[in-house]
């Protein structure tokens, strides 16, 4: 392996912990599901890493616990059953928790055990903005009161972050927690490792991937080769107190060159259209593309970890539409032109791109032997972010598939 | 109120107090006592215990997995038992339950690697099959090759990392283990290892207050153990604070390690500290004087290591910033003992 | 108190043979097949704790034998090759068995090899009874001197245990051993351990998954929520020196209260028809239900261990059919009544309910977090009892799939 | 086990270089494609033992690298990029490799990076005979200038050895390497350890398990139930300075004896049209059977190592054809008759129990197990010869699937 790699030893122990989170940061907020996903009174299970989860909405209000009973293991989500508004029981023994707290309420065939109030499955704090559900997974232990905002595990905001990063070439990102903010997207199950898959979301040199997608043709959008870094500050980590943990990188700025001809390979790239983005990341892994696919809009991606090789892949375009005519104009373009186009098109070459990575990194080997280069600073940089700043190292699934 | 004893394993007994109508179990957790238990309902056995005098029965109504062959054994489930008497259980593990008991293991060594003018990194790896628990502080005997004789080390090393284990050993002139790991010890020789002994330990229920760590040489060792125990624990972690020294630069070790943890850990400074020579960033003077006002509030919680003087001078001085004597605790750390 | 002090994992447990059984217990007698499976000169191929079983029936008469050629380990039963009716041939290269013995007889094309006549495969006692083929599996060295009568692995025997075990509801239950005795059923693959499996079988607590059970309204039997202990000797121990070892449980007397109310709920079981039953479970792992669908019926199941993590489950009724009408009429019953509503339908949900529950139990931590309850007095008991009577813990497989 | 075995635990230790060959031998040559499998400018993806190797053909010359990039490991196979005739590009990043060299001679996006030059990727030699493509499989680190010719890894030549092996029943075999020598065959995949299938093909001991095939049957041919050696000499191992090692087995000589009867059977073969063959096997297992399946053709297998459990399965019958017209007579016959009668017919059962001995050899325990006779002699002695001579043992693959 060559002395000339980027992570040598030095630097891959500065991120030792990243890679020991097969399974995902925990006491994190993660997106579980769509809104219309769980409509009134339905029960739903997901698992995020390796933590199966069952979510029921009662009277608009979602709760989220452990979907695992305290009895003898099954998923209260493989059968629901509930007898009111304030529980969940179990469908095999009837054990049955509050919603609220996740304390062992009653047995249905035997309501004075002394078990009853002794015990109980976790609980996980529930956020539902523009039409997401987004669910803070911890560890049991964790507290009620150290639980972060939303905001902390979201993307950076505009214009509030304007001065700080400026972006001439584009009006100000929206977010979804706008007000009016609309998120349309799918997610969908990723075969890999959730790492894989992240680092892939904000590489500045695998542009190559996307050369021959439709969108970029149908557009006749100009893509180069690759962008460089040209200086030592083409990223700026933000750790601030308070806030995501994240970085944003200076796409499109002089802090970066955009690579438009390869003489050795005889490649030139030319066109006038230049499509101009700026990618940023935050814990627990959430990706921003500003200015993508088009103006006004934003584009979101998750690598929700499911267990150490699957991941939910989640990919959400928001915008901001103050009246119902934005709103279904928006609906009408991301279901004919984004949806086609971005979400898949463009977005199944990383997916496929990601699964290919699998095999390298799954056995464990891949972390040593990757031979990195300049323009993976990028993923060097998030690594080291994210050994310093998560919030803890889930753990191996216990008892789950 | 019947007085009940519990008789352990090791031959310690303790008797506490359970009001009549009261459950033993419960009353045996109010007060303290060493018990295992999981269910509390009769079920799953794990409190079982044998009746050696007095009378004890299961609650009227409450029911019990006892065969009848075992309840006329004298056996009880303790979480379902009351007592209508004074009465004595044995029970069959032993007063340190839910501790780690001390027993012997053998290892491998690794390697030993110089880290500093006199000091040495020891590696070793346990034999198939034997394990080691300790709580991150805790120190194990080592026997010395040949001589029989016992010396004391606590792992910088976690209980994830076993069954490897790292100690930081200081060279003597002539000391015993120093001379072993200087001229004789080399890769794949078998350690004889006891342990783990000592109350200089991680205190868990105080993992959310800020941590005061104080370390003088080698002393370092079950400080490092310390520090990376609270970084693999997930959630916030608290403000910490190590104030390492040696005499000379070049007696300093694991300073890239040190590194390594404060990028792996924004809650954590240090502060390096040298008798003599200090270098660009060091702190001339021992690990105590680079203790300041507003180190110090009133929870915080810390862990002094090193030489008895330092112990002394560190409490003293930590005291006198506002720390409660009760959140102090320290292990002498003698090279040689 | 110390978290560690309530994690009972430290202490040896009192069932612990029960927790290494994984692969089931060894030097028992288990049902293989039923007798129209295996019909004249066949051969079948089956798997029981990790042991690769052939069966072959020559005149009426049934061998069984380790089904793995000492040579190079091919199932014999891969492609039968039988010469003639007192061996069985590996179709590989020819190793001949003795049917009675399973002593390498001969090799098909070297006669005179000095290994013939001093190596062999082990042979398995066999009993057919009212349909059913039974085989005795055993460890390579168990002796046929110590081989028990099939009778000590099956279940309680009535009217001879009428009056240990009286039973006013309901007229004592047939045995497969009883003369005239017709077992009609099934078995199919079930996909978790046996363990699992069998101590679903006789859960008091469980009666809320059969609660929409076409059966229970189709005939309006009334089952309460649940059936709780009322006192100490809520189940026998059946530990004398010949015989079954196993459990009973005085279900419908005193000592078991039927739940029929959970106020915190609001659910509460009215109606008139009741429907007594009384379930055992004698070891290796055989469940009765007496007076089961219906009076003069019994049920049996087993939950044979293929491998750690399948086991063959069977569900049997029997009934005394002394005359040719009364057999007919019990197997027109049984294909119209009980097939559908009783072996699936009911059944089906506890199939659906032991294999929800394999995950948990599966990595090996639900042994150690599941919190059982009062109810749960059936299944410890019954650990106990196998971990004391059981005659053999199996092992791992050895070269089988 | 009994003690008659011929394979001792001493005789075992003599072969335990072979046990631990789970991954096949390395530094060897090894089918990769039939050339016809690589047309002008394609690029195709493979894997023996456990190495991804990906193949190019540029100007009729072709090319083989490890297919795994050594930025971030994805296979070049995946999705085939290649900008000019010298080099091969990764589809991700554009790392770009020389064909001849695996020299990472640019990237696409970053033309001046540091790392360009200094790192690579293995390259294998290749070599393509009569319609065949091979490939020499090396570690990393084996210098060309120790690559041994093809020649070495390939069957015994005639006549240059027909005065050491006589053969007076048949001409004398052709080979691979003769003038005008066509190859026609086919290679799938087996699902076994590659050791397992090579074994089965110069076994004297299995002539069982092809008594009915069609072929047999069609062309009157008698093959005894075995043959058995008679002789201390009835093999000779080839360990000369230059040339293949292997074993060249002395078939239908007085050194082995058909057996023609089984009289405890009553098995008995009679007729008149004795087939003649010899099988030989050599490093890295190469078998030949001369004579077969008629005069002038000699068939070839391989049982390349894929991984532990998978090995790809070639069948390959040479002929030398020195005009067209033999050419086309020839691909008809093979088209005709040899396809789908030999092949196929008589060589799916070999690879049927083949793949029926994996089990019993997949977790280990079938090498301590396995009760070895007489006519064993013949893979012992293959285990002990290949255990001196192969040129290293492959390490379980990295990164792969
Ligand atoms: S498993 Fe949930 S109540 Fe028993
Ligand atoms: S494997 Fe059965 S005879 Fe060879
Ligand atoms: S993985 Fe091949 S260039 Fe990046
Ligand atoms: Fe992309
Ligand atoms: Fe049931
Ligand atoms: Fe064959
Ligand atoms: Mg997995
Ligand atoms: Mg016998
Ligand atoms: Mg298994
Ligand atoms: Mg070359
Ligand atoms: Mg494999």
């Amino acid at each position: 392996i060559s002395e000339e790699r980027t992570n040598s030893s030095k630097v891959q122990s500065q991120y030792q912990p990243y890679k020991d989170a097969a399974w995902g940061f925990i006491n994190h907020w993660y997106p579980a599901l769509f809104s219309n996903e769980l409509p009134e009174d339905h029960v739903e299970g997901i698992q995020i890493c390796g933590i199966p989860i069952v979510l029921r909405r009662v009277d608009g209000k979602i709760y989220a616990l452990k979907d695992q009973c305290v009895h003898r293991g099954v998923r209260l989500s493989e059968k629901p059953t509930c007898f009111n508004k304030e529980t969940i029981s179990c469908w095999y023994h009837g054990f049955t928790f509050d919603l609220d707290s996740g304390v062992l309420s009653t047995i249905v065939a035997n309501p004075e055990d002394k078990l009853i109030g002794t015990t109980g499955i976790t609980t996980y704090p529930v956020r539902e903005v523009a039409g997401m559900i987004f669910v803070f997974v911890r560890e049991d232990d964790f507290p009620d009161t150290d639980v972060p905002p939303l905001s902390d595990d979201l993307p950076f905001r505009f214009p509030e972050n304007s001065e700080r990063f400026p972006h001439p070439l584009w009006p100000a990102a929206p977010s979804i927690l706008d007000e009016n903010a609309v998120a349309l997207g799918m997610h969908r199950t990723g075969f890999g490792n959730w790492r894989i898959a992240c680092e892939n979301g904000f590489d500045n040199a695998h542009i190559l991937v996307h050369k021959d997608n439709t969108i970029v043709h149908a557009l006749d959008w100009v893509l180069p080769l690759g962008i460089l870094p040209t200086s030592d500050d083409c990223i700026t980590t933000v750790e601030d107190d308070k806030g995501p943990k994240g970085l944003m990188q200076w796409l499109f700025t002089e802090k970066w060159a955009p690579v438009l001809e390869n003489d050795k390979l005889g490649l030139k790239v030319e066109g006038l259209k230049g499509r101009y983005y700026r990618t940023s990341v935050v814990l627990p892994g959430v990706l921003m593309v500003e200015n993508w696919p088009e103006e006004h809009v934003v584009q979101y991606e998750w690598y929700v970890p499911i267990t150490d090789d699957t991941h939910e892949y989640w990919e959400v375009l928001v915008r901001v539409c103050p009246t119902e005519e934005d709103r279904k104009k928006y609906q009408y373009r991301f279901d004919r032109v984004y949806k086609s186009l971005c979400l898949h098109g463009f977005n199944d070459c990383d997916l496929y791109a990601r699964e290919a990575m699998q095999n390298f990194y799954a056995d464990g080997t891949g972390w040593d032997d990757e031979q990195l280069v300049a323009t993976d600073v990028s993923p060097i940089t998030w690594r080291k972010l994210a050994s310093r700043w998560n919030r803890g190292i889930a753990k191996p699934g216990r008892g789950v598939a | 109120m019947r007085n009940v004893t519990l008789n352990y394993a090791d031959g310690v007994s303790r008797s506490f107090e359970v009001a009549s109508g009261e459950l033993i179990l419960d009353a045996a957790i109010a007060a303290e006592m060493p018990v295992l238990y999981q269910c509390q309902s009769g079920s799953c056995s794990t409190c079982t215990a044998k009746l050696s005098s007095g009378d004890a029965q299961t609650r009227a109504g409450a029911s019990s997995t006892l065969l009848a062959s075992e309840v006329a054994a004298g056996t009880r489930l303790l979480c379902v038992c009351e007592a209508n008497s004074d009465c004595s259980f044995d029970v069959a593990y032993t007063s340190e339950a839910g501790a780690n008991v001390a027993h012997e293991v053998h290892a491998f060594i690794d390697t030993v690697e110089k880290i500093a003018s006199n000091a040495v990194r020891l590696t070793v790896e346990l034999a198939e099959g034997e394990w080691m628990e300790f709580r991150p502080g805790q120190f194990m005997q080592i026997e010395v090759p040949g001589l029989g004789v016992l010396r004391s080390y606590s792992p910088s090393s976690v209980g994830t990392d076993v069954p490897k284990m790292t100690f930081l050993i200081r060279i003597l002139p002539d000391g015993a283990m120093s001379n072993f790991l200087s001229q004789v010890a080399g890769p794949d020789q078998v350690l004889k290892l006891t342990g783990p002994y000592g109350s200089f330990f991680l205190r868990e229920e105080k993992k959310r207050a800020p941590h005061i760590f104080v370390a003088g040489g080698t002393g370092l060792a079950p400080i490092l153990s310390m520090i990376d125990t609270l970084r693999q624990t997930g959630g916030r972690k608290p403000p910490m604070l190590l104030s390492f020294g040696c005499a000379t630069p070049d007696a300093l070790f694991c300073l890239e390690d040190l590194e390594l943890r404060k990028q792996w850990l924004p809650t954590l400074e240090t502060r390096i500290c040298v008798d003599r020579d200090p270098l660009d960033g060091m702190h001339h003077g021992n690990p105590v004087s680079a203790l300041r006002e507003g180190d110090v509030t009133p929870d915080t919680v810390a862990y002094l290591c090193g030489p008895q003087v330092m112990i002394d001078a560190a409490t003293r001085r930590l005291i006198e910033l506002g720390a409660d004597p009760a959140n102090i605790h320290s292990e002498q750390f003698t090279p040689s003992n």
